[in-house]
């Protein structure tokens, strides 16, 4: 995994002074993933990562309903109701593809083959919890698809996500409010403000846009490294 | 005795299926959705039905039909709530249905528990979460798992793309899904597939289902539903 | 299964008048398989009864090295390495035939979707306990292979074995004094002499060879029915 | 980052395999054993190795030559004595390798088990035998059960029949055995194959061995060994 925290100029690297917006979030994603990574891209906006991966980085995507090697999303005479995503969307095979069934799909992520996965959430905790399966209204259809296999699977889990709720509460939180989807199990989070590296020592902030560490310190009411 | 007959319609391939039986229904979303078998089921008639399946129904067909249709007492999946899954979600919010919300990985383990023999596992998904209520945890080498048991079907509904006569079967892309762990899992298991070739017409090496878990196989001709645009 | 206890005339019935020979013996097996089973002959003797199988029967092999629709041994121009029994004799293949992993079809055995397995046997307990594994001579070196699975996974275990070791001593016990391969799992034991069926209710006498169920009884010194 | 590597040699391929590692060799008796890797393995030196592996060697090529030059703690297999299994035979009476006899369908579960994240199992296999000696034991629905553990390797080596460039494998009839299963257990995947064919080259719905489960890669020339007549 890359580990480093000097980030290379360049089309993705955002320096912008401002709040990115979340495809430029999906691009400073994309520039972390290591060449030939295996990656699994959830449902939603860590989807749009994929357009951010350049070929020659020869990332390979999973998607947990059972392919390995999966294009980009198909348009027209490419859809084919047999090939779609974790999403349910028509997508497109590359050379290298692979197909496999459910329980070995499953057992691929729960076995720790895949290097990332990133995936939306409602909070995260500075200690690593997700959550984003349910909202925990009493009303609300409990719905959890390959969410809680996915957070316990991959060797790293990454969030993508606005830092604040439509009504500004902070998602970044000493302890998710929300239901769980797994526990300890998000390594960093990647938001339109910063990106945040959840390690046993504490938050550290990777990188700003717009914002400082003081100010974010003072936004989220949590200690950051 | 055990070996797979092809039948002739897709009546004859879901006769007998019991009131109260537990039916394992591949597919995800739409695709490798069995349609023809769900729509023989509604017309076959059986009731007080336990499905398992990844969705709880896309739209009007195939699984949501069958619900619409009063026949389901549970569903266990891992998604019921879609955009398309307002028979679902109707029938639940009314309580007339009954809801188990399985991990999708573990929907897939506890059935290939179930095809291969084995008691119970213990599964480190769902930790700490809501869905490890009533589980028993088991701190194996300084991790925490969860106790799951096996989930087995009386039958099995699921779609494939080419049969031989034996009953051996291969799949198309990502419709291959969850049939080739439910034909394991189930004590029955039907097969609706676009095409059934010669024997000796399927390369062995290639092959996804052995015949030894499939005991019924009906061709269909091939049809489309819209793709959904979302999950 | 088949359960009849009347015997069709025919080339596998001996009504001789004298105990079988194990090729006879194997040829009152096959003519017991139900047609269309699924099955697993267990190496050396169980081997042969393939020879006895009547390719409109339609049963189909099973070897757990990982394939269903195993034929006949190979000869000549048609050994591959590639391609073996369990026994690692060189097999060929029969249209319909399916190639899996060690797990897929272990599995398949374990999860009791072969129909019946056939082992040989040191003894068998009247109760149904197999041992076929290892003599228990401190000396011997253990080997199980696949006989512990077998055991408990088929949906019935025959075994085929002589009656009496060659000093005579009976292999059909009331309780077995070599090491256990599985715990009340034989349901019917094939020899020269007799078949017995092994119910709760006791052993049952499917047919004799050149013997009484009253010389049975007391050369084996077990209750029979 | 995890990408497989095809590389130029069977030294290439076994490089870094430490002493004090587990191994596991793919095959059953001489079926789908790599061969070439084992002997990049006995040049290679590393010593205090556990073997995971069905036999214990067959002759004194493959496994055997690895346990007659002395380079083998401990074996773990189902099946150690064969008609031509002298090697292993006379280094285990001489008290200089240690067994553990596994039976062949626990084997193969408890490696799956490794690369599938199952922390433990409930296994119906051996109970009441000699083998369960130490196991815990479990009744579930009137049945019991031996609980059984992943069996981890730090490196498997195996044999398949075609690789494309990025990893994904096909094998070749029976000698397919332990192959798919173990290149999920390791931590390091190293296969030898027949041919390496183009990207593209091989139909993705016949892989067997997806290509994330291969680490290194190379090719080498096909070999028979006499097959043996015995178990």
């Amino acid at each position: 995994m890359s580990t480093g925290t000097t980030l290379p100029a360049g089309p993705a690297d955002p320096s912008a002074g401002r709040p990115l917006t979340m495809d430029e979030v999906a691009a400073v994603i994309a520039r972390d993933i290591p060449a030939g990574s295996f990656v699994n891209l959830g449902i939603g906006r860590p989807t749009t990562i994929a357009d951010h991966l350049p070929e020659e980085l020869g990332v390979v995507l999973h998607t947990e309903n059972g392919m390995l090697g999966m294009g980009p999303k198909a348009e027209g005479e490419l859809v084919d109701p047999d090939l779609t995503n974790a999403g349910k969307v028509p997508v497109t095979e590359l050379p290298g593809a692979a197909y496999f069934h459910h329980a070995d799909s499953f057992a691929m992520m729960r076995g720790g083959h895949l290097d990332v996965c990133v995936m939306g959430a409602y909070q995260v905790s500075t200690g690593g919890d997700l959550a984003n399966w349910h909202t925990g209204r009493p009303d609300d259809i409990p719905a959890v698809g390959g969410a809680m296999d996915l957070a316990i699977g991959a060797k790293e889990v990454y969030v993508m996500m606005t830092l604040f709720t439509k009504s500004g509460a902070p998602k970044l939180v000493p302890r998710c409010t929300y239901p769980l989807t797994g526990v300890g199990c998000v390594s960093r989070v990647y938001t339109e403000l910063a990106t945040f590296d959840l390690r046993p020592d504490g938050v550290h902030v990777r990188e700003t846009h717009g914002t400082t560490v003081a100010e974010l310190r003072s936004r989220l009411g949590v200690e950051l490294r | 005795m055990s070996r797979a007959a092809v039948v002739e319609s897709t009546d004859e391939a879901v006769a007998g299926i019991e009131d109260g039986s537990t039916v394992l229904v591949g597919g995800f979303g739409l695709a490798g959705m069995p349609f023809d078998l769900i729509d023989a089921l509604i017309r076959q008639g059986a009731k007080d039905l336990t499905i398992v399946s990844n969705n709880a129904g896309n739209g009007d067909v195939g699984l949501a039909a069958l619900l619409a249709a009063g026949r389901v007492r549970k569903v266990m999946c891992s998604f019921p709530r879609q955009v398309d899954s307002h028979v679902f979600d109707a029938l639940h919010r009314e309580g007339r249905i009954e809801l188990e919300v399985v991990p999708q990985g573990n929907l897939a383990e506890r059935m290939r528990a179930a095809g291969a023999g084995i008691g119970a596992f213990y599964c480190p998904t769902a930790v700490g979460t809501p869905l490890a209520e009533g589980k028993e945890v088991r701190r194996i080498d300084g991790r925490d798992y969860l106790l799951e048991y096996p989930i087995r079907g009386d039958y099995a509904l699921i779609s494939a793309h080419r049969a031989d006569p034996m009953g051996n079967l291969v799949y198309r892309r990502t419709a291959r899904n969850f049939g080739p762990v439910m034909a394991t899992a189930a004590a029955t298991t039907i097969v609706q597939v676009g095409e059934v070739v010669p024997l000796g017409g399927l390369d062995p090496e290639a092959v996804v289902t052995p015949s030894v878990h499939v005991d019924r196989i009906v061709r269909v001709d091939t049809r489309h539903y819209t793709v959904q645009g979302a999950r």
